[in-house]
Formats: C-alpha cells, sequence, structure tokens
C-alpha cells in the first residue's frame, strides 16, 4: 500500500525514507504544506528552479505514507495538498491525454515550482527586512520630544441674518407682550375667591353676589362681565366648601349668597 | 552605514590614541544627547563613548556649531540637552480654531447692543426680558464686537455698551444705522411669526423669565 | 521673537512676503522636527511655521546640513524626521526592548504585506500556503507597522493590507518602492499574483477567495 508496485521507478530510497521520518518528528514545525515541500526541496541541493517536481512529489508523499504509519494526524491542508500532489505526479507520468481538459503535468508542476520560489523569495526578504538597521535598535529618535501644545482657538461666527433674526425675535416678543397685558380685564375666579374669603364672614344676611365685584369693575362691560363670571363661580365654589348658601328666588333675579350658620 | 572616517587634516595631533578623530567624537555626543531620555553628563558621555575619547571637548564644538541653530545645546544643572532655541518656542505650539455658532444668547445681547447703542446692561436685560450673563458680554467683548461706550449720566453712571468697527467688518455693515429696521425685517419676513391670539409668546422655549418682561419703552430707545 | 530680517544678501529676490529669510525657516524647520519623535509632514511643517514660509526648500537645506553628522534627517513616506546614524547605535542604551518577539508568521506576513500590497488576507495565505491566524494580522496591526487599505473591487470586496509609515520609519525606509530587493524580485516575477492553473491547492482550509483573488497585485503599490 505505502509502494506502488506498477511504479519502479519511484521505489523509494532509504535515505528518502530517514529523511522522511526526521521530518515527521519535526511536523508541528511547519508552517504548512509549502513549507514542508520547500523543506524537503533543499534536500535535492538543486537551484529551487531546476528543482524535479515529481522527485518532489515522491518525497511529500512518502511523509505522508510514514506519517500514516506511525499514526501522526495530519492537518487536512497537508493531505489535500498528497491528494494534488498524486494526482500531479500520474499527470506527469503517464502519456498526456489528448481528449482531457485542463491543465498539463508541466503547468501544474511549474506553477507549484513558482509557489516554491515566491515563497522561498519572501522568507529572505522578510530576512532582510529585519535585519536592517532598525529605528529603537539601531537608529533613534529623539529621546525627549517636545511637546507640543495644542492651543484650541474657538472662533464664534455670526452671519447679519443671525443677528437680524434674533432681534426680530426678541421685537415679536414685545409685541406680544400686550396680550398679556389684556389679562388686566379679566377677573379670574381665584382672584374672586380671594376678595369674597376675606368678606364673607360678614354676610350675615342674603346679599347680592353683585356687591361683590371689585370696586372699578362694574362700569366697563367686558371688565363687568369677567367680574361677574368670576365671582358667580366663586359662590358656586363655597357652596362647595360648605361655607356658603346660594339662593336666586326667580329667573333673573338676583342671585345671593349668605354665611353658613354651622361654620366657623 | 560605515562610520566615515572624515577629514583627516581635522585631528592629525593625536595619532597616539586609537580614539576617534574629534570630529567623529562631536558626531558621537550629538547622536547621544539627541537620543537620551535626559539630560546627559560629560561623566557619561565618556562612559558610553569609545576609549580616550574627550567628550567635553567634543561637546563644546558641538556646542558652538549649535549656536544660533534652531535647536541649542544647553545646560541642565551638571548635564547637557538639546533644546529649542529659545525664540522658536512659538513653534511648539499647534493651534487649531474651532469655528462655533454664537449662542443664542450672546447674538441677542449683540442684536440689542447694535441696535439700541449706546445702551446699558439694564437696558439690555430689560429689552431681552432675562439677565445678561457676565460670560456673554465678556465673550462679546472679547471679541471685540462691542466695546464699552460713555457713562451714563444717570444715577449709578452706568457703563453702556457700542458695538465696534469689527462687529461692522464682520457683517459687512458700513455702521450701525444700515442695520434694517423693524419694517424691513418685517418686509423680510423676519417678523412675520405672529403668535396665535391669547397665546403664550412663541419665543424662547427656555426663557422663563420673558413673561416677567416689562413693557419697558424699547420705542425709547430706539429713537437714538 | 520677532523674525529678524537678518542678512539683506541673503534672500534678497523675496522682499513680497513678509515670510522669514530662508535661514531663520531653516532653523524653524530644524527646531520642530528635533522636538518630535515622529516624522512630519511637510504639510504639518507649514501649517506651523508662520505664513508665507516654504518648508519643503528648507528642509532640503536642513537635510544637506545633517548629511554626515551624528544625526540626519530622513524620509519617511511623506515625513520627514530626525533619526541617529545608523553607524552609531552602539552607542545607545538598547532602552527599547522589542516589546514583543514577532513570530515567524508574523514576520513573513509582513514581509508579504510589504512586496505585496496592496494584498488581501487570501493572497497572503495563498503565497505562504497555509491560514494567517487572526492574531497574527491583529498584532501587526497593533503595532501600527500594517494597516488596512482600499477593498478590492472583486466579488465580497475583501479588505486589503499595505504598511504604514510607521513600518518604513521602523525598517529606516523612505518608501515602499525602498524595500530591499523589490526590483529583483520584480525582474524574477515573483511579485506577479499567477492563478493557479486547474485547481492546485492554493493556501489554508478557510480561503475560499483565494481562487478569486485578481490579477491586480503589487503593480498597484507603484501606482499610488
Amino acid at each position: 500500500m505505502n509502494d506502488d508496485p506498477t511504479d519502479n521507478v519511484e521505489a523509494l530510497s532509504v535515505a528518502e525514507r530517514l529523511e522522511a521520518e526526521a521530518l515527521i518528528v519535526d511536523v508541528d514545525g511547519f508552517e504548512g504544506p509549502l513549507d514542508l515541500l520547500l523543506t524537503l526541496s533543499r534536500t535535492q541541493k538543486v537551484d529551487l528552479r531546476k528543482v524535479s517536481v515529481l522527485q518532489l512529489a515522491r518525497q511529500y508523499l512518502s511523509f505522508v505514507d510514514k506519517a500514516k504509519e506511525l499514526r501522526i494526524e495530519l492537518a487536512a491542508d497537508y493531505l489535500v495538498m498528497a491528494a494534488w500532489l498524486a494526482f500531479l505526479k500520474s499527470r506527469l507520468l503517464l502519456p498526456p491525454d489528448p481528449e482531457e481538459e485542463g491543465p498539463s503535468g508541466e503547468e501544474m508542476a511549474a506553477h507549484l515550482a513558482f509557489q516554491l520560489e515566491r515563497l522561498q523569495a519572501m522568507r529572505e526578504m522578510a530576512a532582510r527586512l529585519m535585519g536592517r538597521d532598525r529605528l529603537g535598535r539601531d537608529i533613534f529618535a529623539r529621546g525627549i520630544p517636545e511637546r507640543v501644545e495644542h492651543v484650541k482657538r474657538v472662533s464664534y461666527s455670526a452671519t447679519l441674518l443671525d443677528l437680524m433674526q434674533a432681534y426680530a425675535r426678541i421685537r415679536t416678543r414685545d409685541e406680544f407682550r400686550p396680550f398679556v397685558m389684556d389679562r388686566d380685564k379679566v377677573w379670574t375666579m381665584e382672584q374672586a375667591l380671594d376678595r369674597m374669603r376675606g368678606m364673607i364672614g360678614f354676610a350675615g344676611t342674603w346679599t347680592d353676589i353683585a356687591s361683590y365685584l371689585p370696586d372699578g369693575w362694574s362700569d366697563d362691560p367686558q371688565m363687568r362681565r369677567s367680574a361677574t363670571a368670576a365671582t358667580f363661580a366663586a359662590s358656586l365654589e363655597l357652596v362647595k366648601e360648605g361655607r356658603v348658601h346660594i339662593r336666586q328666588e326667580d329667573t333673573f333675579m338676583p342671585i345671593e349668597i349668605r354665611r353658613a350658620e354651622n361654620t366657623r | 552605514m560605515s562610520a566615515d572616517q572624515g577629514d583627516p587634516g581635522e585631528a592629525p595631533q593625536e595619532p597616539l590614541f586609537d580614539a576617534p578623530i574629534l570630529a567623529e567624537q562631536e558626531r558621537m555626543v550629538e547622536a547621544i544627547l539627541f537620543a537620551s531620555s535626559e539630560p546627559v553628563t560629560v561623566r557619561e558621555l565618556n562612559a558610553r563613548m569609545p576609549h580616550g575619547c574627550d567628550a567635553a571637548e567634543a561637546l563644546a564644538l558641538l556646542r558652538k556649531r549649535y549656536e544660533g541653530r534652531g535647536v541649542n545645546i544647553v545646560r541642565v544643572g551638571d548635564s547637557w540637552a538639546i533644546r529649542t532655541a529659545a525664540d522658536l518656542g512659538f513653534l511648539m505650539q499647534k493651534e487649531t480654531v474651532e469655528a462655533r455658532k454664537l449662542s443664542r444668547a450672546a447674538i441677542e445681547t449683540l442684536a440689542i447692543i447694535a441696535y439700541h447703542q449706546p445702551v446699558t446692561r439694564a437696558e439690555v436685560e430689560e429689552i431681552r426680558g432675562v439677565s445678561v450673563s457676565r460670560g456673554t458680554v465678556d465673550q462679546l467683548l472679547e471679541m471685540e464686537w462691542i466695546r464699552f461706550g460713555r457713562r451714563r449720566m444717570t444715577p449709578g453712571r452706568p457703563v453702556t455698551f457700542v458695538v465696534t468697527e469689527t462687529f461692522l467688518d464682520h457683517f459687512g455693515l458700513e455702521s450701525a444705522r444700515d442695520l434694517p429696521g423693524l419694517k424691513e425685517l418685517r418686509a423680510a419676513g423676519l417678523l412675520e411669526s405672529r403668535p396665535p391670539p391669547g397665546g403664550a409668546p412663541t419665543s424662547g422655549e427656555g426663557d422663563v423669565d420673558a413673561e416677567e418682561a416689562p413693557d419697558a419703552g424699547q420705542s425709547e430707545l430706539f429713537e437714538d
């Protein structure tokens, strides 16, 4: 099972087997299948461009077989690579089938060689990069940097329109003010209550509520209406509180109140 | 990358030592002073430089080299450091200008001053219907949009405020008289917002004091 | 404090401006660069110097002045900094111990990003032949050696990575074009991204996108 009997050319040398075994010990030390392939390719002791991909595939597959033998679990990507290399190997060994679609074995091998060379190049560049004169190790920045003070200056702005609108706002507010002042002609129920509470103690007899209107509110009709309504409402409130009795002899007759005897 | 052994004619008198030539020593002092996180003593310089160096001499040269430059070699106690030249301290400030809208209180105060000048703070408050905070007036003074005018010849001799040239400049006005009048404001639709009859004043939500504002005569003030 | 109008013979051709003479501007650039441990852009220099200054011109003079000195003016991407001369590193106390030792994966990933930028994670994985752990990328991002570049306009719009100015500064590179061996790699075709013929196994497990990797590649590096 390990050896492909039909493929005697590929019979693994003892050296290759030993080498595979050595790699197995270090399987965790590889950064993936490509890294392993790169390491394997070094054993060929040739320029990466001249590496035999076929031989590489063989080496890799023997590595995987060895791992299986030793019951070492390989990560999935190692197995994916193994399957692909097995496919590649067959492509490289069998005469090309004109019917078959897809890339030729040579194309696939060339790409693998490219990937290996590229990875190798990146490794070298990484090493060169890390070997450069580095800041904080070979080259130094200013040891006592001076603080740059951030001075925040706020610039306020306003437009002429803002200004006029602001003024308009204030002015319109002034213009409303008379509406507020109009309340001068309104006698509120609270005001009527205040007034009547002070006077009710003296109302031992029936008295027309009209006599409770505040001074000076009888002449102006608007003021009289407001005062009368407020006084009437206040009277009802006082009745509710139980402080006065209220009566009207007939429709349109005067409304009269009298102090409730039993209070206080 | 390699330490170039500078001008050979520079320090021919010290061939006995293996020490770097003086120019090289100066470079070393320069680099050490630059990179150190604290001022460095001559003793420390000598300790860090190759054997046979004379840090004090190199330092003296370096100090001379930086005379009149943007940074100088200065003595700090027993130690030495590189510092920004005193006259360039202003460069160590980074000014960021943040544009902000003037607050409502400020713009209203400003508007009143512009339309009613010269006007006292009490009058401004009367017209606004709320008190004017000291900060608001200070801000406008600081911006140089208002300044103090003559004192009023009334009891207490209160100061008045007037708008400045800077203000006129900013708002593109030739004089404060160019400010549009009430009629024009109305014509421009700026005064149109009439309150619903009997409703509360529409103005500022925040202006609790608005209703207490007296009916005082802004008309009088207008006659100015 | 005032920029003295020094030697009249020095910059007579610019009397129109109120800007300080060039020698003075050079001092200013010197002061600003000395004061900062981080590289400073010409733009910022100009912003901090008085109006009318030409930081780039002053910078060129300054750079010349510091040639061969213990500290040099170096270019870092679009910025400039003063750094100690590389040959004097031996004098410095190695105060900055490398905070974290970079793993082999991190170093390789960094190199791939530097040489292939802008590059997607899938492309990095394809080159390395293994998946790149999140931690590795995070570490490089945290060190501010790499940052996110533009998204690729390919399905999934994957983000790309590019190296930063901090990276350039750390490795003493003027720009990403100055990476060692870049030309050779390009000439050898090793920076091309060749799609695998047929179904070559790409990188690590998760790499659905790897095959979608466009032909973009490091060529963009030089378009920026």
